[in-house]
């Protein structure tokens, strides 16, 4: 039999069932081959309940720095009866599978070209519990305990982990390690140390953190002067506005008064959500939202109204699979239509396409300055792969010289200063920007009345078309100012001088890189170029001018920011190429690398041209 | 609508304590019906605030969609004013309270705003003890989209087109009191007399005061078997007592009358005084009565007017949420932002290795 | 002075104050012209508010058969104080002014190039009327006598229709007569019979009726089939549902028990009324709702699970000048983007565009077949100018022989006599379509939870990522199957071998006509075309590819039809030429000419270079 | 969530008066928390349709989304069901059941489903009275979500990680009574035997009839200090009065014994009869008392449940409408169509010269 060797870059499985505290053990894996200073992400798969379905937890030990999803298995943990036929399947040949083997395996689960690997951990458990919790809590422990045997992670280094991971509960440490020992034990007596697959000390994590997308964000809304976060839970979102308050009662509680600077308000439902943002938003506070899908379909009529009214509004979409409830545990780029001409009538919006936790943070930031700027809502779009998985990263900076800007916000000497009459949509700069002022600044100056319906410069109510014309084609101007505020799309890889261009936005940042490393060992050059906001920038339409074909890869059936560049810029749509996936597991670099080559080959692919032909 | 602006509506007005005269409390002009109630409320509110010697541009005036959620436009142009879509002023007043506690805020609604597609966010408010005077203009119907039966439409009564509306009617007074809200009064639009102190006392009250102000819509439905109508109100109306209001700064004299005096003192130290007019006899501070006795007059097909309950036992939500007696508004960068030392504290308590 | 001199080509505007009771004279104006067999369109411009505003009524009388909206106005009637500085000023060179001259005419609203009509109405009221009301409303009749005298109207004719319209109140009439007398006499008296403008009687009406697009919207869903309408009262959509309830309640009560065979219910807010018509059409009713922007927004959410768990059901979105409350009582064609992709996820919807009341009457009862066939949301995409203004239309037909088309649906026999398991999201056809089941069907039978998670063939809950990609590809299926049921795009103008072709849809219709007949006495040959529906049909792109460069006429200003092209099929952009028109008015053939002509000149406009660099 | 079908719960249950066993009352298997409260509402709800002789495939299931919204796939397989989006259920219930009257119309939602997000819908379908068996699974929590706190959750007391909730709660069977519902009732799901008579009264009353169930959600809200908690709602319950329900097809025999009974007649003819056991008198058909007694509990730490209130005075929404008694979706072309003739009437009335 096939055995696959490999050091430092293979793939385990965890197969568990939700809330049986599988968690806690798997993160105790994850972090001690870290701590050997190896790579190595986890992504987490989990069902839209509370406890007793299926989860999966996939651990990626790369040390060539390859942090995307894969769907290769070396290796199998089989913790879930209800999954195990399904799992066993999924191993590679000549990868392992490692099954509870207190009762027997059935037979059909056999397969001659893995190997299995035997640990009766029931059998273990109920000989040194009695308690069934700590039966079911001490087993994951112990699978745990068979891998750092079976893959020569350093035992200390794990005991280590123990201790870092409870440090809170020290009563809990001596027993994890306990267990721990138990399931090393059994593996180093019956199973070789390492097998085909070994963890090896190297020095490659450096200064790097690991973090979720979801944390990121909340610390750049930390950062980026929030105030106000109202909610609505919602999974994957739920999570940004937990560390959002988790992180404000740390780093923003007034140390003598011990009063809050910082207002975290759950809402009655999504709709209530957006409002008070732009409440807090006209009156001055950095104000933001998180939510996913369906929070975003409810919100639309309050972000015309934003639009429209020009109140500056942030909102973090971590998205989800849709449409409607869809897989509410699942990752996908799809709201990207949605959010981009949000509301009925003529509307536009900045979009924010963070890629990493470190660009969740540094985009979340630049939000509230955008939104002040531009005194619009700012929608930062990540994802629940990128928000909800922990990602290995660099540390995240912050230059303490940075400030704020509060855009155009007129204060009671300026208005008094003022000579013309004050005008809230008066464009007296010509980048279609005009002068807010904040409730309560001045007795007789600068009031105006903050309305949906239709103003005039002044902001008065006004039914002339001229007036409301007047305005729409501001807001034009405005959009056209935007641009020059938007991160710029930053070229990955290549000097843009290959024939071939590749774009990719947000989440699919890891599986593009891997897969364009992939293909360059296969003699295919292409450059890859990572758009970062809407609007785009020029620097988009020369990349795509200058190459001849270009691949745009996107988390979403009907490639949704393709329609943005065909809709925006003079683009001939028979240049661009879609790397569409939809399933609702992050995307992979097999997944790009298969449609990338196969659609070179045939230039124009099947696939494509029934996109373009049936709409 | 009045066509030409009245010079002045008040020539000989003199300057209040804060030395502004009533016209510092005006509006635009109104482009309501002629007779709508809604004119009178706003009239009654300039006046209160001018009575009141409120500062007029520390109020924030918000409102949903709707003839009556125009009238801010009509009032206190100093004023910031918020007309936001139709049915949700309570969210947006939610996050403007929250960014600013120190500006008073004042939310007008209409009953189709407010008891229809806004009963989600009405009701939250009050959960939350929102810190807002939220009054509804309540003339049963949608006079901007043309007289449609609102949710307080009258249960088994006909609409200017004669036909009968058959769900029941909400009572929001009876709803706020039954959701907990701390201030819960009922006005007529055509009885500013009554109407001046409960307003007053919303404006003083710190946390939710609602007044469901019964305001006749002229046009769609001011008909002789409408509830809401001039005439129906002024028969039906059962009064919870005549009110008065004493601001803080005045000194009180109770009124050694042998009338039944209620005094409710509110948060800065005013006073609302209720004296017993007629048999009924209900504790200000207790809700279950206040809806038992509203409950009984409804059955019998009178409308109950005037303050119903007063109780300034809950927090309001900046005081549940615990935030800076700073606005947030204008907190500096210096206490919002932590810096790169403590970002760097974090990272480290992220780092793989440590 | 120069004089405007036409017969039976020119436009009256009357300027009135809202709430004033003018609507009612105008009508009778309007009809006593159409009643002489001259056409006439009248358009009603009023503000979004209750009494006390400006309101106009634009006459246009044209016996060329021109029914588009025109800012060229004849004749002006100046009844409105606070506008009459602006009306009269809009009055070209040599045309004529009717004015009250009960007081004097401050002497800067004096212009020399117009002729001044002076009638002392109110005087004359005051004289003939002690009762304020009488005297407002009697004003109104009686400049209508003074036109009805000027333009050379017959009398009897005016007096027929002052019969008709008041058909219900008999005591009104007499009194009608008696004011239109005073006013026809006055004219009489003091001004020529007719002046430079007249109307003759000719013969082109014929079986013509006038009917606005709202209810014929309300005739289609009666003859449709509809038996649930739920709505939210909102401008300008209320009209449809209340044409709707006044219909059914005379055709539609069953004679024998009184009981209506429909249902019509106020809900609380658009997200309820959507919801209604979902539940209805799930338990297999034919229902709509309908609404303008502000409730589109809000009804997102449930259009996605409309979509993804394959629900009928039918919006008529009467489409109003947004964003946000924008201005409620103006038109335009805003919402076509937000509805075509609405809710979050991958979505596609399908939008039928009217564009006379005739379409009205037949798209909306084709709705109901497609929303049954297709089991999805089916909108209906009219606007205010379509919707609410009275217009000159072929009469309705109904053909008996037509049954409805019900769709997949399966009854208890059928499920009986099935020998394989019954999936409700089963393809067995092959067109995407599935067969559904209603609720209380089959005592074991055929049974299946609706949901918007995701499910797999047999409508159960699955998390499996290929069981979603199999719906959502089903669903792409099902998307090209649409295509085959939509009505074709219809070449209006020319035989299609011209260089140039136009294309509009909607209530552009009446313009893009007007305009390509003066545009062909210039000189310049165009192919009109018009598109009913999107999806597009194959003969929308050859219209296209035939053409060398395309014009399309819309209504908004993001030119967000040419946005579905672009993205739904590979046509190069810079083919496509926007002609846009956005401030709330109907679009005008003058505005479709000057674009044009304008456009052809330049080729590329920089306007258009505008929109597509800047986005 | 019970991993292993078990291969036949009721073995030995006979078939009912409609020829049904136990068994085909049941849904797939749970997949909710072991202990679950929702469960044993399932649970509750099988039995209850069994003993009632409920046509299974008769009736149609609505819920919204959370924990408890899943429910509905858990018992009555041989229904119809329709999850649909979070808070709207009443919507979506309001047109199918307008769409056929005679299906019996199952809702089941959440203290989030309804109370936050869908609080709107639930307040105008109570007005409406639409004919419905309205479910809360009340846990003071948003489960699905992970625990926070809802609209239901105990003002001042901590959830599991010792948060405190500072807003008020919302008494939905208050909020309910004050609304006008016609039929008000509390269950536990830990109490099946006062549940099952509750929800047969619901199931056969004719309009809106609404049961808060409180049900512990074991993860995330079954600590000490949570009143939604199975000790706590043990410990404070205060019933009403032991109930029985009577189906109109057994013949009715009021028990002699000297206990108080009070008897409610359903529209069917069904009864249930209300048997005092404590000290407190109240009318069943009197909503004021019912509010009373329930505020009054509420004051003293108590929780309520029995059935607070029943009345049948109210029209039904269908009656309101004065639909036909065929179901629209079983009327034929010749109802729906009026044809040709008669649109060219309606064209000869549109006609310009006519
Ligand atoms: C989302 C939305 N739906 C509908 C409307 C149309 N609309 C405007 S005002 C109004 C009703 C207003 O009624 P109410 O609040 O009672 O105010 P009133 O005019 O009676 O004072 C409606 C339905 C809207 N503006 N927005
Ligand atoms: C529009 C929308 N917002 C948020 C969510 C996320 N969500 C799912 S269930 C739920 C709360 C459920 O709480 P409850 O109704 O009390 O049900 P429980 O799980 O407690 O039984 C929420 C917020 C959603 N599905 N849709
Ligand atoms: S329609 Fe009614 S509510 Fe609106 S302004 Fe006129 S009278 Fe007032
Ligand atoms: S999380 Fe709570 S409500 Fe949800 S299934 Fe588990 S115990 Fe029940
Ligand atoms: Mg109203
Ligand atoms: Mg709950």
């Amino acid at each position: 039999m096939q055995t696959v060797n490999a050091l430092n870059e293979f793939v385990i499985k965890l197969a568990n069932v939700n809330g049986s505290g599988s968690a806690s053990a798997n993160h105790i894996l994850v972090s001690s081959i870290c701590a050997m200073q190896v790579p190595a992400t986890a992504k987490n798969i989990f069902p839209s309940n509370i406890q007793g379905l299926a989860t999966w937890y996939v651990v990626r030990v790369s040390e060539r720095g390859y942090l995307a999803s894969t769907n290769r298995v070396h290796f199998m943990v089989c913790m879930n009866p209800q999954s195990i036929g399904r799992d066993i399947a999924e191993v590679c040949a000549g990868g392992y599978v490692l099954y509870d083997s207190s009762r027997p395996l059935s037979p059909d689960l056999m397969r001659s070209d893995v190997h299995y690997i035997a640990i009766p951990l029931i059998e273990i458990c109920n000989r040194e519990y009695d308690d069934p919790r700590q039966r079911q809590l001490f087993k994951n422990v112990m699978y745990v305990g068979a891998l750092v045997s079976l893959l020569k992670i350093e035992y200390e280094v794990a005991c280590a982990m123990i201790h870092r991971q409870f440090q809170g509960k020290k009563k809990l440490i001596e027993p994890n390690i306990h267990a721990l020992q138990l399931g090393y034990d059994y593996a180093q007596a019956h199973y070789p140390s390492p097998i085909g697959l070994a963890v090896a000390r190297r020095n490659l994590i450096g200064e790097r953190i690991v973090i979720d997308g979801n944390s990121a964000l909340a610390l750049g809304a930390l950062y980026g002067g929030a105030t106000v976060a109202t909610w609505y839970p919602i999974t994957p979102s739920t999570s940004v506005v937990e560390a959002f308050k988790r992180y404000a009662s740390q780093h923003r509680v007034d140390k003598d008064t011990g009063r809050c600077n910082y207002a975290v308000l759950q809402a009655e439902d999504e709709i209530a959500a957006i409002g008070m943002v732009i409440g807090a938003g006209w009156n001055g506070a950095r104000a933001f939202t998180a939510t996913s899908g369906p929070g975003i379909s409810l919100m639309n009529e309050f972000f015309g109204l934003a639009y429209f009214a020009e109140v500056p509004a942030v909102i973090f979409d971590v998205q989800r699979v849709g449409p409607s409830t869809g897989l509410p545990t699942r990752t996908q780029q799809s709201d990207i239509l949605l959010t981009a001409y949000a509301s009925h009538g003529d509307t536009k919006h900045v979009l924010l396409f963070p890629s990493t936790p470190n660009e969740c943070f540094e985009f979340a930031a630049l939000a509230f300055d955008l939104a002040d700027k531009l005194q619009t809502p700012i929608f930062v779009m990540s994802d629940l792969d990128l928000g909800m998985n922990e990602i290995l990263s660099e540390p995240l900076q912050w230059d303490d010289s940075r400030h704020y800007d509060r855009g155009k916000v007129m204060d009671a000497d300026q208005l008094e200063a003022l000579n013309e009459e004050y005008g809230r949509y008066l464009d007296v700069d010509g980048d279609g920007i005009c002068y807010r002022t904040l409730p309560g600044t001045h007795p007789t100056k600068g009031s105006f009345f903050t309305r949906g319906s239709a103003h005039n410069r002044y902001a008065a109510y006004s039914e002339s078309g001229e007036h409301y014309a007047d305005n729409m084609d501001r807001l034009q101007v405005k959009w056209r100012t935007a641009h020059q505020f938007m991160p710029m799309a930053e070229l990955l890889i290549g000097d843009g001088n290959a024939d071939i261009g590749v774009i990719f936005f947000g989440s699919s940042r890891y599986a593009a890189l891997e897969a364009l490393d992939q293909t360059a060992q296969m003699n295919i050059t292409a450059d890859l170029l990572q758009i970062k906001a809407f609007p785009f920038g020029d620097e988009i339409i020369s990349f795509i001018e200058s190459h001849q074909q270009v691949f745009i890869i996107e988390q979403n059936r009907d490639a949704q920011l393709c329609t943005l560049l065909l809709k925006e810029y003079d683009i001939p749509s028979r240049k661009l190429l879609s790397i569409l996936h939809y399933d609702g597991t992050p995307i992979t670099a097999d997944h790009i690398i298969h449609q990338f080559t196969s659609q070179l080959q045939n230039e124009v692919s099947p696939d494509l041209l029934m996109r373009r032909q049936a709409g | 609508m009045t066509y030409h602006l009245p010079a002045f509506r008040h020539p000989h007005s003199p300057p209040n304590s804060a030395g502004h005269t009533y016209r510092d409390y005006e509006g635009v002009i109104s482009t309501l019906c002629a007779g709508c109630g809604h004119d009178s409320i706003s009239a009654a509110l300039v006046q209160t605030c001018y009575e009141l010697s409120i500062e007029p541009h520390q109020v924030a005036k918000l409102s949903g969609i709707g003839c009556s959620s125009k009238t801010p436009n009509y009032f206190l142009g100093y004023s910031h004013g918020f007309n936001a879509v139709h049915g949700r002023m309570p969210s947006v007043a939610t996050g403007a309270n929250l960014a600013n506690p120190n500006l008073l805020y004042l939310g007008v609604s209409g009953d189709g705003d407010t008891a229809s597609i806004g009963m989600g966010q009405f009701v939250h408010a009050i959960r939350r003890n929102l810190n807002i005077t939220y009054l509804v203009e309540n003339n049963g119907c949608y006079g901007l989209t043309k007289g449609q039966p609102s949710a307080t439409a009258d249960h088994n009564s006909p609409n200017k087109s004669g036909e009968i509306n058959e769900h029941i009617s909400v009572d929001l007074c009876g709803l706020a009191l039954q959701l907990g809200c701390g201030y819960v009064a009922r006005g007529f639009s055509g009885d500013k007399k009554q109407l001046i102190p409960l307003l007053k006392g919303a404006l003083t009250y710190k946390g939710f005061a609602f007044v469901d102000i019964l305001s006749p819509c002229v046009t769609f439905n001011n008909h002789a078997e409408s509830s809401k109508s001039y005439d129906h109100i002024r028969a039906h109306a059962v009064m919870m007592g005549e009110l008065d209001f004493v601001p803080a700064y005045e000194e009180i004299v109770v009124e050694s009358a042998p009338r039944k005096v209620q005094r409710v003192q509110l948060h800065d130290g005013s006073s609302v005084f209720l004296y017993k007019t007629g048999d009924d006899d209900i504790d200000l501070s207790d809700a279950t009565a206040a809806l038992n006795f509203l409950r009984t007059h409804i059955d019998s097909g009178h409308i109950t007017t005037g303050l119903l309950h007063c109780n300034g036992a809950g927090l309001e939500l900046h005081q549940t949420l615990n935030t800076s007696e700073t606005a947030f508004n204008q907190l500096s960068e210096k206490e919002l932002c932590p810096g790169n030392q403590v970002l760097q504290q974090i990272n480290h308590s992220l780092s793989v290795i440590r």
